[in-house]
């Protein structure tokens, strides 16, 4: 009897195995955990972006009857060691970062001393009942000015606010400027946004004194990056450490850091013997979890007059705000990686001075550096094509090396691994009906309406990566068993918080196994559990973490194969695995997973020296990173009475490789997409000249709402990555990073007729009404 | 004379009995406590969540008397007497509710972090407006911010919901 | 944030100076003050009761009079910090003939910081505006009343 | 996130709600819907020692006629005026500001008394309150007083409500089909950068214009008024000369959201705009 294969998961919209717990409000996120005798933990913070701590005055709160303990920095500071940035940079200037301020504060949000009490709201008086006499000192807030002589210091001890310069070059730039027919000039700032995932962060620590163990909960990214670190701040052995990542609501780079809480939170729960929790507010996260992009670049392009493109130049100043958090001087350095885009761009300099200031720490956020490099790239390739008069689809035509040309090495000594950009870009323009859409605009346009076209190509860096290219470890680890009732349990290194890896691993597994996909659990995110991990972040999680798990399988299948061999008297050549029943010919015995997993454990009929049991785990090593590409074409119109932005229409073509499950797919690049509509029109973190935070909360901070979104019309084109088993090239960023320009680039199409060439983000109403009023003047 | 607590700089707690999702629940509370406290921390329903403190984010959305409210913009002692239904008493015998499994099918969620909120609001959306529009469902979820979904696929949960066609599904 | 404003008052110039930098005249016309006691020459420590909703509280802090050029001009620097959070800066005063009134003009640069510059800041300009303009109010009082 | 402590009452009568404020003064606070109050405590920026629920006071909420006038309890969620089919036939302004403030969770809770008692100056309520020339009765020690919406709004986040009265009761008289409101809000928050209310009445009689988020409080734009005044039929040349007024003398608000160039720009286009579509209304 012929058994017809079932149907791969692997390709399928299928629903999320995660969903029944979160749409029934079951899931547990860290703010849902109830140890007995828990007590809670409120930051006391700095309401000064700049000042020396002369005195702090505790004795009040500790009155307060439910304060147990009341501490400062001189308390703490010495059994928490230093906040560690691992970033590699050369000749880089570091403050050290405590756990709570020293003597001075250094940014608005600064911990200055922690209360800990038996229920929040005690917690919370106990702090406001702290008095803390400062004495201002001036504060720098704007990176320039922060680099200029006689500038107010960020920290006096290090002489200087400049952090760190990084030259990236590739090719002869100077020979490049000097055969270019013109020079094309543009500054562009990037905004600082702030990431504000819907769950705050939170930790609770909980020590147990007979084993010496501590555990944190952790609203976290990456539990096992945390576990590797934190031992070296709080006196824990790294291997009496256990973090737990539950439940995480978000993270958007902002939970992939280490953060002071995470210390703090473990060394109260050790020193007070009592599990401690911890919550962020909205105004807490506003305040010091990380912050995202904050760059002003000086750009040149060297052309020809036929618009070739001869090389770039830019200077960068970054804005790494007042502390070095986990990834912050490695950020903006990102940016020159991949500054030459999709485009045969034969020469590149980049310096990056990365400046400190008296602000929250930028750091990683949703594509971290590439958004800032695909932005400036699409920005100056509009730029060029309208300076010399070049269609900006066939200047973009022209710099696309061809589909043969992979692995395509690009002057910053990146290695494309795969790619099909003409591909995409045809596609989009195809779903986008662009020749309609230049007649739609044409008639707009002369009815005195301001519809604008944008489109942007992209390539961005994902499946974080190489070892050699990452701080600490590029691979991932994945764990896969057949349980003695032959169910299968998967364990992930990656840390999943909202990707859907607990599905798209079952895909990928269930396939491979040929079970079922409700017989398979994939589990993560606990470290007494996925022993190993380098988490998720840099849209790696699949890529990386499922390549593993491709390995365990293969692992599985050829110890199996050994057992079917014995199990069926056959030679082991003669085994074949499909379906998940193993087979020889001739023998209508067809042993099923669950049969060769009772033999497996049973282990009375093991052919010779065969470990019991079947389990595999494998650590994945790429060798390369993944390099996702696509097209998007955003369309809009713009009150010319208030400057408003509309999306008219929306178009995004993307290849991520093989895609595992188109539906998680689509909810990634929507996802992603949403993010760039706020960075394009009204995201922005404001500090005043004085480093006060004027984004504190949700009332001053816009993140997109449901109104703010067009319909997507979404395609996608599949160019498989050599670098990993699964082809897999990685999908979590690619929106946030093609759609920015894309809508920018289609703002600044419409005001054309305006004669205005660029204006800098957010593209809020009141910055396009400003330009309209200006050039309006200007015309007349 | 209404209900009053005693003096004191703690004010001493009251008693309030609410009943949530069709359960009366009744503890001694201080007043200053939130509803969404009293929901999480006394009725260990943590289901309802809370990612601000000025009323905008919406993960909190409940249902007080059916209409949908942030339990964090109002003091438990206010709900005191009142019907309360939270995202924990939506599904039935383990039967979720039309829109739980709208946002099942569709995609509606990532990290499920505003989820309940979410829902919450479109529950009470489709109690008024059966066959709401996409720009309708839009004014509905003003009041819950989502940062994961990009808020397309939530649209087409509660078009599911209202047994619309949602393409692809 | 600079807060510019201005009034006239229906004095000459030297009596509006001599009210400008009398403890007493200030006491009463600084919007909620409380108290304002002399801690050296032309420096004084004052507590303030605002009323107006996000900045409600009690604030102390210190002020001092500078650059005295009577009766033109003077800086009045000063300090202070209150359950919402805190302020410093300088106004800078100048007095102008006006007939027989004077123009009191005064460009002052604040900064405020703290719980009300996070949650507040589209209340801050107005409330200091209002509370200069109570200032303004309550000295042509005072300097009308003596 | 955690409010302070304070002492809780729950009146049950108007008379007993005014009591409990003459008991303690400055110390009290009123809650009505609490979505201005209850944020506010929640940061600790509002601490009020006492807090006097005017929630189950009876006979608060209600929308009703009132001898040809419309009576609006003070109490009356945003959501309940949004939604009310006889007050939409009526005084179809009311319905259409309501449907602009916050969000749904906000507008079934949050209370037109409560947002007027609290005078945002961003606030929508002000600007149709002012278009409509509405009566505020307001209940104190020594009885109940009522104000024109003229005299009501005082100052940024003052009213003429004493500290020991409540505002009860809203009243404003039918209007024609003729009345619109535009705003543009904050993005973040929702309130108004610019918000407009017209009332043009069915033949004669005076335009009323008024505006809300400009300034530190709400005001009727008596320059466009003054310019419409006089022509019956208001074609779109003498709205838009008219509209250029809206910010005259306003000494318009900046923040981070909207400079005040940019704040009276936007009162001049939403005056247009509300006129135009009251216009189109008639």
């Amino acid at each position: 009897m012929a058994e017809t294969a079932p149907a791969p998961y692997v390709g399928r919209a299928l629903k999320r195995v995660e969903d029944p717990r979160l749409i029934k409000g079951i899931g547990t996120y860290t703010d849902d955990l109830r140890l007995p005798g828990m007590l809670h933990a409120a930051i006391l913070r700095s309401p000064h972006a700049h000042a020396r701590v002369v005195r702090i005055n505790v004795s009040a709160a500790q009155s307060i009857t439910g304060v147990v303990s009341v501490l400062t920095g001189a308390e703490v500071n010495e059994h928490c060691g230093a906040v560690p940035c691992v970033a590699d940079i050369a000749d880089l200037r570091a403050p050290r970062h405590t756990v709570l301020a020293g003597d001075r504060v250094y940014f608005v949000g600064h911990p200055v001393a922690v209360v800990v009490a038996t229920d929040p709201y005690v917690a919370r008086d106990g702090a406001e009942a702290i008095d803390v006499e400062y004495d201002p000192l001036p504060a720098v807030a704007n990176p320039e000015e922060a680099l200029k002589d006689g500038s107010p210091l960020t920290h006096p001890d290090l002489g200087t606010n400049l952090a760190y310069t990084h030259t990236l070059t590739g090719g002869d730039v100077d020979e490049a400027f000097r055969r270019a027919d013109r020079v094309i000039k543009q500054r562009i700032v990037h905004q600082r946004l702030t990431p504000m995932p819907i769950e705050p962060r939170g930790v609770v620590a909980s020590y147990h004194v007979g084993e010496g163990t501590l555990t944190v909960w952790s609203s976290t990214q990456i539990p096992h990056l945390v576990r590797t670190l934190l031992p070296g701040m709080i006196k824990i052995a790294e291997n009496k450490l256990r973090i737990v990542a539950p439940e995480v609501g978000g993270g958007f780079g902002a939970k992939l850091n280490l953060y002071p809480e995470e210390a703090l939170c473990g060394h109260l729960a050790m020193r007070l013997g009592a599990p401690v929790k911890w919550v962020e507010s909205r105004r807490e996260n506003a305040a010091s979890t990380i912050h995202g992009r904050d760059q002003i670049g000086d750009y040149e392009v060297a052309v020809r007059h036929d618009g070739t493109i001869l090389g770039l130049k830019a200077r960068t100043i970054a804005d790494l705000g007042s502390y070095l958090q986990l990834l912050t001087p490695a950020i903006p350095t990102l940016t020159g990686l991949v500054l030459t885009g999709c485009y045969r761009i034969p020469a590149i300099r980049l310096d990056v001075l990365g400046v400190y200031t008296n602000k929250m720490s930028t750091d990683a956020y949703r594509g971290a550096g590439r958004p800032e490099a695909t932005y400036l790239i699409e920005r100056l390739m509009d730029i060029v094509a309208r300076e010399v008069g070049v269609d900006r689809i066939e200047i973009r035509l022209k710099h696309f090396p061809e589909p043969t040309e992979f692995p395509f090495h690009t002057a910053s000594d990146l290695k494309y691994d795969s790619g099909n950009y003409q591909g995409a870009l045809s596609k989009a323009r195809q779903l986008a009906n662009w020749e309609a859409l230049m007649t739609e605009r044409a008639a707009a346009r002369a009815a005195g309406r301001l519809l604008g076209v944008g489109v942007s190509t992209y390539v961005e860096i994902c499946a974080m990566g190489p070892s050699k290219a990452m701080p600490a470890g590029g691979w991932e680890w994945g764990c896969v068993r057949i349980e003695m009732s032959g169910k299968v349990t998967v364990i992930t290194g990656a840390t999943p918080h909202g990707q859907g890896q607990e599905t798209s691993f079952a895909q990928i597994v269930a396939d491979r196994l040929g079970v079922p996909i409700e017989d398979i659990v994939v589990l993560h995110g606990d470290t007494n559990v996925a022993h190993y991990g380098r988490d998720t972040y840099g849209s790696r999680a699949t890529a990386v973490g499922g390549s593993a798990l491709v390995m365990c399988i293969d692992k599985i299948v050829a110890k199996a194969k050994r057992l079917a061999a014995h199990l069926l008297e056959a030679p082991l050549d003669r085994v074949t695995f499909a379906n998940g029943r193993f087979s020889t010919a001739g023998n209508d015995r067809r042993l099923s997973w669950t049969e060769m997993a009772s033999e497996a454990f049973v282990a009375k009929n093991l052919p010779a020296e065969f470990e019991p049991g079947l389990e595999a785990s494998s650590f994945f090593e790429p060798e390369n990173f993944t390099f996702p590409f696509g097209a998007h074409i955003a369309v809009v119109e713009i009150d010319r009475d208030t400057g408003l932005v509309h999306i008219k229409k929306y178009v995004a073509v993307d290849d991520c490789g093989p895609q595992i499950n188109p539906l998680l797919v689509e909810g990634q690049v929507q996802g992603g997409i949403a993010h760039s509509i706020g960075q394009a029109l009204f995201e922005q973190t404001v500090y005043d000249e004085n480093g006060q935070l004027l984004t504190g909360e949700f009332m001053d901070y816009a993140i997109p709402r449901a109104g703010d979104i067009p319909e997507y019309i979404l395609g996608s084109t599949v160019t498989p990555s050599p670098s990993n088993p699964l082809g897999i090239k990685g999908v979590g960023e690619a929106g946030t990073i093609g759609a920015t320009p894309a809508i920018a680039n289609a703002v600044i199409d419409a005001l054309e007729p305006l004669g205005i060439k660029h204006l800098d983000l957010p593209l809020t109403p009141e910055r396009i009404w400003r330009a309209m009023q200006r050039h309006a003047v200007e015309a007349v | 004379m209404g209900v009053r607590s005693k003096r004191g700089r703690c004010a001493v707690p009251i008693q309030v009995r609410i009943r949530i999702n069709g359960r009366s629940r009744e503890h001694d509370v201080e007043p200053r406590t939130l509803l969404v406290h009293f929901l999480r921390d006394f009725c260990g329903l943590t289901g309802t969540h809370v990612g601000c403190e000025t009323g905008v984010c919406g993960a909190c959305t409940i249902l007080v008397d059916g209409k949908a409210v942030k339990s964090c913009t109002m003091f438990a002692v206010q709900a005191d007497g009142l019907e309360i239904n939270t995202i924990e008493g939506l599904a039935t015998n383990d039967r979720l509710h039309p829109v739980q499994q709208g946002f099942w099918e569709c995609h509606g969620l990532q990290c499920g972090f505003c989820t309940p909120g979410m829902i919450m609001a479109a529950v009470h959306l489709l109690a008024k407006n059966a066959r709401p529009t996409r720009d309708e469902i839009a004014g509905a979820l003003h009041g819950n911010l989502c940062r994961c979904t990009g808020y397309s696929h939530i649209i087409d949960a509660v078009r599911h919901a209202s047994g619309q066609q949602v393409a692809g599904r | 944030m600079k807060v510019s404003s201005s009034a006239t008052i229906q004095a000459p110039r030297d009596r509006v100076f001599a009210a400008l930098v009398d403890p007493d005249v200030l006491r009463q016309s600084i919007p909620g003050c409380e108290e304002l006691t002399p801690i050296g020459e032309d420096r004084y420590e004052a507590r303030l009761k605002i009323g107006v909703a996000g900045l409600k509280g009690t604030y102390s802090g210190r002020a001092e009079l500078r650059e005295k050029h009577a009766p033109e001009s003077f800086t009045l620097a000063f300090s202070g910090k209150g359950g919402s959070g805190f302020l410093q800066g300088a106004a800078a005063i100048r007095l102008a003939d006006e007939d027989v009134a004077t123009r009191v003009t005064c460009d002052a640069d604040v900064q405020v910081g703290g719980l009300i510059a996070a949650v507040g800041s589209r209340l801050i300009e107005a409330t200091a505006r209002k509370l200069t303009d109570d200032f303004f109010r309550r000295l042509a009082d005072q300097i009308a009343s003596r | 996130m955690y409010p302070a402590s304070f002492e809780y009452f729950r009146p049950s009568t108007i008379d007993e709600a005014v009591a409990l404020l003459a008991q303690h003064g400055d110390d009290a606070k009123v809650l009505a819907g609490g979505h201005s109050l209850i944020p506010a405590m929640k940061l600790r920026l509002a601490r009020p020692k006492v807090i006097i629920d005017i929630g189950r006071v009876a006979n608060l909420n209600y929308i009703r006629d009132a001898d040809g006038q419309i009576a609006i309890g003070a109490m009356t969620p945003h959501g309940e005026i949004e939604a009310s089919a006889w007050l939409r036939e009526r005084c179809p302004l009311l319905a259409e500001t309501a449907s602009h403030i916050g969000d749904v969770q906000v507008r079934n809770r949050g209370t037109i008394g409560g947002s007027l008692a609290h005078a945002d100056p961003a606030a929508d309520w002000p600007a149709a309150i002012l278009a409509l020339d509405a009566e505020l009765e307001i209940a104190g020690p020594r009885g109940r007083r009522t104000v024109g919406a003229g005299k009501f709004f005082v100052d940024l986040l003052e009213t003429t409500i004493r500290p020991d009265e409540i505002l009860c009761e809203i009243r404003v008289r039918p209007t024609p089909r003729s009345v619109a409101y535009e705003k543009t809000e904050q993005k973040a928050s929702g309130f108004a950068l610019a918000g407009v209310a017209v009332v043009i009445p069915e033949r004669d009689g005076a335009v009323c214009v008024a505006v809300t988020g400009v300034a530190a409080k709400p005001y009727r734009a008596t320059a466009v008024e003054r310019a419409l005044a006089g022509h019956r039929i208001l074609a779109s040349d003498i709205i838009a000369a008219a509209a250029a007024h809206a910010a005259d003398a306003s000494d318009a608000l900046g923040d981070i959201h909207a400079s005040p160039e940019y704040r009276a720009h936007l009162a001049q286009v939403n005056t247009r705009r509300a006129l135009t579509r009251a216009v189109a209304r008639r």
